[in-house]
């Protein structure tokens, strides 16, 4: 592993560590949205089991993306993204390290949570088990798909909304098959077929989604 | 000012040129807009278990076709400009986007108006309305975000980012909503179930797309002129071009 | 070792800054960007390291196009721009530590706290850099120009917000850089007396 | 031809709302949407006009 | 009315006509959260219009809560926040202005677009009625309870999600009288007293929350 | 009409960064409040407009204490921190306009395009700010002492990023103001020659 790879890792962690609430931030969003719906929907455990697995991973694609929007910004704001540019090392590779602390401090949580929150919506042990391996391998590729949102609307006005606006029809293939791991697994069929799809999504994010961040943040930084 | 602003074409030679071409295109589209809605009103004969509603199909199918292709090309000329750093593409990407969300709007609206008779919803999660809503987010995502940045440069290079995205997740998005919808539950409406199409009702389809086509080179040259005069406006050949308006 | 501009122009929204701007600046060499506010001295410096895309024009460095060999050019390279490019939650040590591992230059802590110590702000050294005001955030920033190897300097008003004492040391490390062989463009509205070999001044009109 | 009278045209066999709405509004946009461009011209001219007698 | 009330009504209002694309990702970003959830989810058309009222209120909370986290934001960014603090009019006065254009802006557009979203989880007409006269009394709470969270976390990291920690919770009132409301009515039953809870809802925050909000600013800027 | 400020002290964080403070400040009277970096200029600034409450110690204007009677007191204070409390999708016309609304002091068009003139960017009058340069916005933003009737300005870095000819116009402003029986209370590392009645000092160490 390059050097310079591990600097931005340790950079982003030791950052994580010194603001410990960021991090438990995104889990709490995940935990209050996932439990605003028996609320609205109310408290039926059929009802509420026959939806779990579209409205989990509704809240996590949403938790990872409001938590994504600031992964450069901070960085912009205050002049280090600059001098990352200027870096001489690739910025694909930089781009990816910051990707990877992001995952491991917001995606992985969620991943371990989430089973919790299945139990409260009355969620059978196998289905759980599922939705913690769609969760793994589909995560990264929330990530790194994000990344290139929160490239693209570096410094723009409002970017908040406009990420989601961005990032979110992107992230449909993801949610369908994740969700659709957990419900196959809820009716009983093997949720190999999704996972593997899954996976398929979060490789192919990660050979392009860095190039395409690399070259966004080099626009948004003129 | 005597700088080189665009390298392989310039606006100052192009604007012109566009403006000779947009007639002719609006004329192609008026002529196969005639002929279309005349096979399609007159011609094509009553569906014997759809009734008349279904001529809905002449212009909701050519619409969903353009709007998919719109995409395409759109996305295309964005990579030009990406990849040869040419301003005029990032135009025409930028010209198509509007037109490309209308059709898309289009196939939406006429589609509802056709499903509430017909399966008696205005809206069913179907695969194909899916994706066609999905594609509406992607075309709205492309022009929020060239609208908010307010440099045109930047703007160009980021919005062609976001097409080239776009395009290779939508065959990605096509198939996995295709698999979502049939993997659980069947949906319970047969989209197949519009008998086979009949000769006059192909050709009637196939007029009012080609119209659909005119219709959008037009449309498109139109905006992309306006487009050279907003971000030329200071430069010498648009204040020499506006002398004669009047104001 | 050289590093050439031909021709530049900036295009900015559609306002032309600057057309032709050219020069050459050798080993030793000192370069003044001048001019008044909102001419666009901090474009040209963005532009010369290749953050900002010239709308004509080259910069060149040893012969080659920066665009070509950008490696070689950036491992030359330091720059500071208006922003501090500092997190503001570490504190200014592990700031300096970050800074010097992207550039690949390794330092140990003890090269560290004496290139604070000569900026006088080695009390700051474990603060968060969060809690400093202005000008000693500045000086955390400049405080890498003690620990880098890098040839090229370019600093756009590294002078504001300092204090008359610091002023006075960030100007003798300036002399010392040229004098080892460096070059340093620079921009500033203060006059501050630096010694060069060479000392070249590209002046601005808005 | 299919229709007996202009009114069974109209009348689109029960279907008039839902047929000439799709097709109303579609002629509706391109409409707007030509006319929008004309005076988006017109506008950047005047505008350049403008920036031409400062 | 005060003339510093319009002053900054109208360049709120002005701000969001120069940035157009700001109000419409704010709708988009509703059209798309309850989008998605027919995604997860599945396409039936029982379960989704029984599931409806709870899903629409959480996207409209959604939307109104992360179009909040910058309703200070900007000001306190560029200083202008510290010259609202420094003119000679009581704070509570000017917030409320500024939480009235983001209703307008944000919050109504919402509530227009709210019917077609119904028509796609197939809620039947009168339902349809109910459901925007709920969202006109209720989100008129939802900003104004989202403005304190918004001026607590200002100039805090990572503050997008800390709203949502503070805010969600006090929402969950107007998200059960919302939800129940269009519930009820689909249940054939009346809305009224469920209508009659929001706009008390509404009535309250409007009393409590500018105060409550002008305090937290003057904390957030020291 | 006389700011007095009793026994000053400010804290920060665990830092005790000044005590004991007191001064008069009386109509015509311009006050520098000199230091290093980080010794705590800003903090008082803000201090004495009541941005930030002072650990021991009280302001008094016209004898009443600012905490009783804020309205006033506001009413006669002009503040212009580090950041220029300017809206970057506003043209600098309009960001006058509301800023003039909010102090409720009426102004038409006419003088605020001749305040823009007089610190010389009357050209971006009607450009949003978002397109101008550091020191151009910064001119935006002191173009606020054209129109104001506040008796006492208190200014932070004013000169920070002008140009020559802005600190000069700026200066001879300053000097206008304190012979009009103002007063200026002002925070700056540049020497800039300001003529007052009375010239007083407070000199934070750090
Ligand atoms: C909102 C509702 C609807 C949307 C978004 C929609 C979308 C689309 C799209 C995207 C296409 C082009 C697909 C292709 O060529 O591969 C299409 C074609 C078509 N649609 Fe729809 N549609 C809707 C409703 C309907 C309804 C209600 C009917 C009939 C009952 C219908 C009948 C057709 C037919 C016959 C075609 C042509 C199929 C072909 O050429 O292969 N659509 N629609
Ligand atoms: N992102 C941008 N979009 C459009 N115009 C810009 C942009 N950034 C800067 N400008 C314009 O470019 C001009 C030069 O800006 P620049 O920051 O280079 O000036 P400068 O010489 O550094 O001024 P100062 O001394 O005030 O720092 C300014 O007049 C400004 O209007
Ligand atoms: N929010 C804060 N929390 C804790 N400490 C702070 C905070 N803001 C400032 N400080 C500390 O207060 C001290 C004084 O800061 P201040 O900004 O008042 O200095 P200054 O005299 O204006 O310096 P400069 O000339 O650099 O602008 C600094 O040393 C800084 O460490
Ligand atoms: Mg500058
Ligand atoms: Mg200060």
């Amino acid at each position: 592993m390059n050097n310079a790879w591990l600097t931005v890792l340790k950079r982003d962690l030791l950052l994580a560590l010194r603001r410990r609430s960021d991090v438990a931030t995104t889990l709490f969003f995940f935990l209050i949205v996932s439990s605003l719906f028996p609320l609205g929907i109310g408290p039926e455990p059929a009802v509420l089991s026959s939806i779990a697995p579209g409205v989990l991973w509704v809240a996590a694609l949403l938790a990872g993306m409001i938590s994504l929007t600031r992964l450069f910004a901070a960085d912009f704001e205050d002049g280090s993204l600059e001098q990352m540019l200027l870096a001489p090392q690739p910025l694909t590779l930089l781009v990816t390290a910051k990707v990877f602390a992001h995952w491991l401090v917001c995606g992985l949580p969620v991943v371990l949570l989430a089973p919790l929150i299945g139990l409260q919506y009355a969620l059978p042990g196998d289905a759980l088990l599922v939705l913690v391996w769609a969760l793994l391998l589909g995560t990264p590729a929330l990530s790194l798909i994000g990344a290139i949102g929160a490239a693209l609307t570096l410094g723009v006005r409002g970017s908040g909304l406009l990420v989601a606006l961005l990032v979110l029809p992107l992230y449909i293939p993801v949610l369908i098959f994740g969700a659709g791991a957990v419900a196959a697994s809820q009716n009983g069929m093997s949720a190999q077929a999704h996972l593997s799809l899954l996976a398929a999504c979060s490789l192919l994010a990660l050979v392009l989604a860095p190039m395409a961040t690399a070259a966004a943040l080099k626009v948004s930084v003129e | 000012m005597s700088i080189h602003w665009f390298k392989y074409s310039s606006p100052q030679t192009f604007y012109p040129l566009a403006g000779k071409m947009i007639p002719w295109f609006a004329w192609l589209a008026t002529i196969f807009l005639v002929a279309g809605l005349y096979i399609s009103f007159a011609i094509a004969p009553t569906d014997f278990q759809q009734g008349e509603a279904y001529r809905i199909i002449f212009v909701h199918v050519p619409a969903a076709w353009m709007s998919m292709v719109i995409y395409i090309v759109m996305a295309a000329w964005a990579a030009l400009g990406l990849a040869l750093n040419a301003r005029l593409s990032a135009m025409m990407a930028q010209a198509l986007a509007p037109t490309g969300a209308i059709f898309t709007l289009l196939a939406l609206v006429t589609g509802s108006l056709w499903g509430k008779p017909m399966w008696g919803a205005w809206w069913v999660w179907d695969a194909r309305l899916t994706s066609e809503l999905i594609l509406l987010f992607l075309y709205l995502g492309f022009i929020a975000l060239q609208s908010s940045i307010d440099d045109p440069r930047r703007a160009d290079r980021a919005g062609a980012l976001l097409a080239l995205v776009g395009v290779v997740n939508v065959p990605i998005i096509y198939f996995s909503v295709k698999w979502w919808n049939t993997l659980h539950q069947g949906s319970s409406i047969n989209m197949g179930a519009a008998p086979k199409m009949a000769m006059t009702m192909l050709t009637g389809m196939l007029l009012m797309a080609l119209a659909f086509w005119m219709y959008t080179i037009a449309v498109a040259l139109m905006r992309v002129r306006c487009i050279m005069l907003e971000r030329e406006r200071s430069s010498d050949w648009v204040k020499a071009l506006s002398v004669g308006v009047k104001s | 070792m050289l590093l050439a501009a031909q021709g530049l122009a900036c295009l900015r929204g559609d306002r032309l800054l600057f057309k032709s701007v050219s020069f050459e600046l050798m080993a030793g060499g000192l370069l003044y960007v001048l001019g008044e506010n909102g001419s666009g001295k901090s474009s040209l410096l963005r532009l010369l390291c290749g953050l900002l895309m010239p709308e004509v024009g080259e910069v060149h460095w040893c012969g080659k196009s920066i665009k070509q060999d950008p490696e070689t050019y950036l491992s030359n390279l330091l720059y500071l721009g208006h922003l501090n490019g500092l997190k503001d939650d570490l504190t200014a040590l592990e700031n300096l530590q970050m800074s010097a591992r992207l550039a690949d230059s390794l330092v140990d802590e003890q090269k560290m706290l004496s290139a604070l110590t000569s900026i006088g702000i080695a009390r700051c050294a474990n603060l968060p850099v969060r809690v400093l005001s202005q000008g000693q955030k500045r000086r955390v920033a400049l405080a890498r120009l003690w620990l880098t190897e890098s040839k090229l300097w370019i600093l756009d008003e590294p002078f504001a917000a300092l204090d008359a004492a610091s002023i006075e040391v960030l100007a003798s490390r300036l002399n010392q850089h040229m004098s080892d062989g460096g070059m340093t463009i620079i921009t500033t509205h203060q006059d501050v007396e630096i010694s060069a070999q060479s000392t070249q001044t590209v002046r601005l009109s808005a | 031809m299919q229709w007996a009278s202009w009114s069974a045209f109209f009348h689109m066999g029960g279907y008039a709302f839902y047929v000439w709405f799709s097709f109303g509004l579609t002629a509706l946009c391109v409409v707007w949407e030509v006319l929008a461009l004309r005076k988006r011209s017109a506008q950047a001219l005047r505008l350049a006009k403008l920036l031409a007698q400062d």
